[in-house]
């Protein structure tokens, strides 16, 4: 159960739309909020990078996420609220995070979408490392 | 006899050469400020500043540490 | 052109991931948004809501997107913006509503898509006529 | 003589009975308030409070209507 929020590699589009496709049958949603967050090709004096690593400390992370998960159904209106994060490579212009929250109403879905995403960034135990096309890396830090 | 299981994780487990390690210490206390100092000096890590530790995957908790204690060296986190 | 923002019946989620992965190849993006409006089988009384019929005065309505469009390029530091309503029969459960925005960062696509939403329902002449199951109908009206 | 294009939406169209109508009107002046009247009188509008008119696909424009201009009854938006 430690990989629940974690897929190997990039998050696929059809991923995405498969999710979507799934909630064609709760009638009570009227409005989804999803963030996605993409690898860009960030420069560093003369070096580009070419994709991010990213590591998990899951154990916990799965317990972090679980408790901000339930914090946004006990703050917000939610009908539902999937998380996934990429661990392992995932290179530029690819899929590492997709958080998607519905609800009856747009305020809801949004408000609980942008907890989720900015409490995960801040509470949870992944490291990205970014990987030049040189192939030298940084560790990346959240700003 | 006491068993302390450490993990480093992103920049720490690159200066440490190693995800996780088992120590097995003689030892009748062992707190936490102790191993962290223990390990910083050991492995030379430069960011000291940023670690945050967790016990058994929950940061802040402190004090001693007690035999199967699960202890993380976290540096910033970078999801997302 | 009139129907450059509409879309005959419901928006599909293939849709929605074939616009996602269109962006895989801009790697100066780091956060998508996105919003899907759904029609909710909402109930008055005793009837329930079994679809919602959309129809537009096209021609204002794409005149008004192009220029709420524009304001949000002006106001945020936005990398792309993406738009699409449905007209006709949507289904309980169907999608009618998208908005896709793309930047750099997370706060400038998030603030972006909730600007664009907000004002497209505010400003935008669509109407939908909510139908119910026994084939009765009501004017829907924006809260 | 004038002509004017009104076009009718949602539940207006609905009472009136149709999405457009051509006016050709032998006037030397016609304006909006006059058209406006006539309008809701002739198809007994209702809701006549939340009406917007637009004037060539523009809210908020008013005065005399010339030759060609397309002016359409809105009720409230409820797109999205």
């Amino acid at each position: 159960m430690s990989d629940k929020y974690f897929i190997q590699g990039p998050i696929s589009p059809v991923k995405i739309s498969n999710s979507i496709a799934k909630h064609q049958s709760k009638t009570n949603i009227g409005a989804h909020s999803i963030f996605l967050g993409q690898v860009r090709a960030d420069k560093t004096d003369d070096r580009t990078v070419a994709a991010i690593e990213y590591t998990a400390y899951q154990e916990m992370a799965v317990k972090e996420i679980d408790i901000i998960r339930e914090e946004a159904f006990e703050t917000f209106d939610l009908t539902c609220a999937h998380i996934y994060h990429s661990l392992g490579i995932v290179n530029t212009g690819e899929l590492c995070f997709f958080v998607f929250t519905s609800s009856a109403h747009r305020q809801a879905a949004r408000e609980a979408n942008q907890f989720l995403v900015d409490q995960i960034k801040e509470r949870v135990p992944v490291f990205g490392k970014e990987i030049f096309e040189d192939e030298t890396h940084q560790w990346k830090v959240n700003r | 006899m006491m068993t302390i299981t450490i993990k480093y994780f992103g920049v720490i487990a690159e200066e440490t050469g190693k995800d996780e390690e088992i120590l097995r210490l003689d030892v009748q206390e062992y707190d936490l400020e102790t191993l962290k100092k223990d390990c910083i000096s050991k492995y030379k890590i430069t960011d000291t500043q940023s670690i945050q530790i967790a016990i058994n995957q929950t940061i802040g908790t402190s004090g001693v540490l007690k035999s199967g204690d699960e202890v993380a060296f976290l540096p910033p986190f970078s999801g997302g």
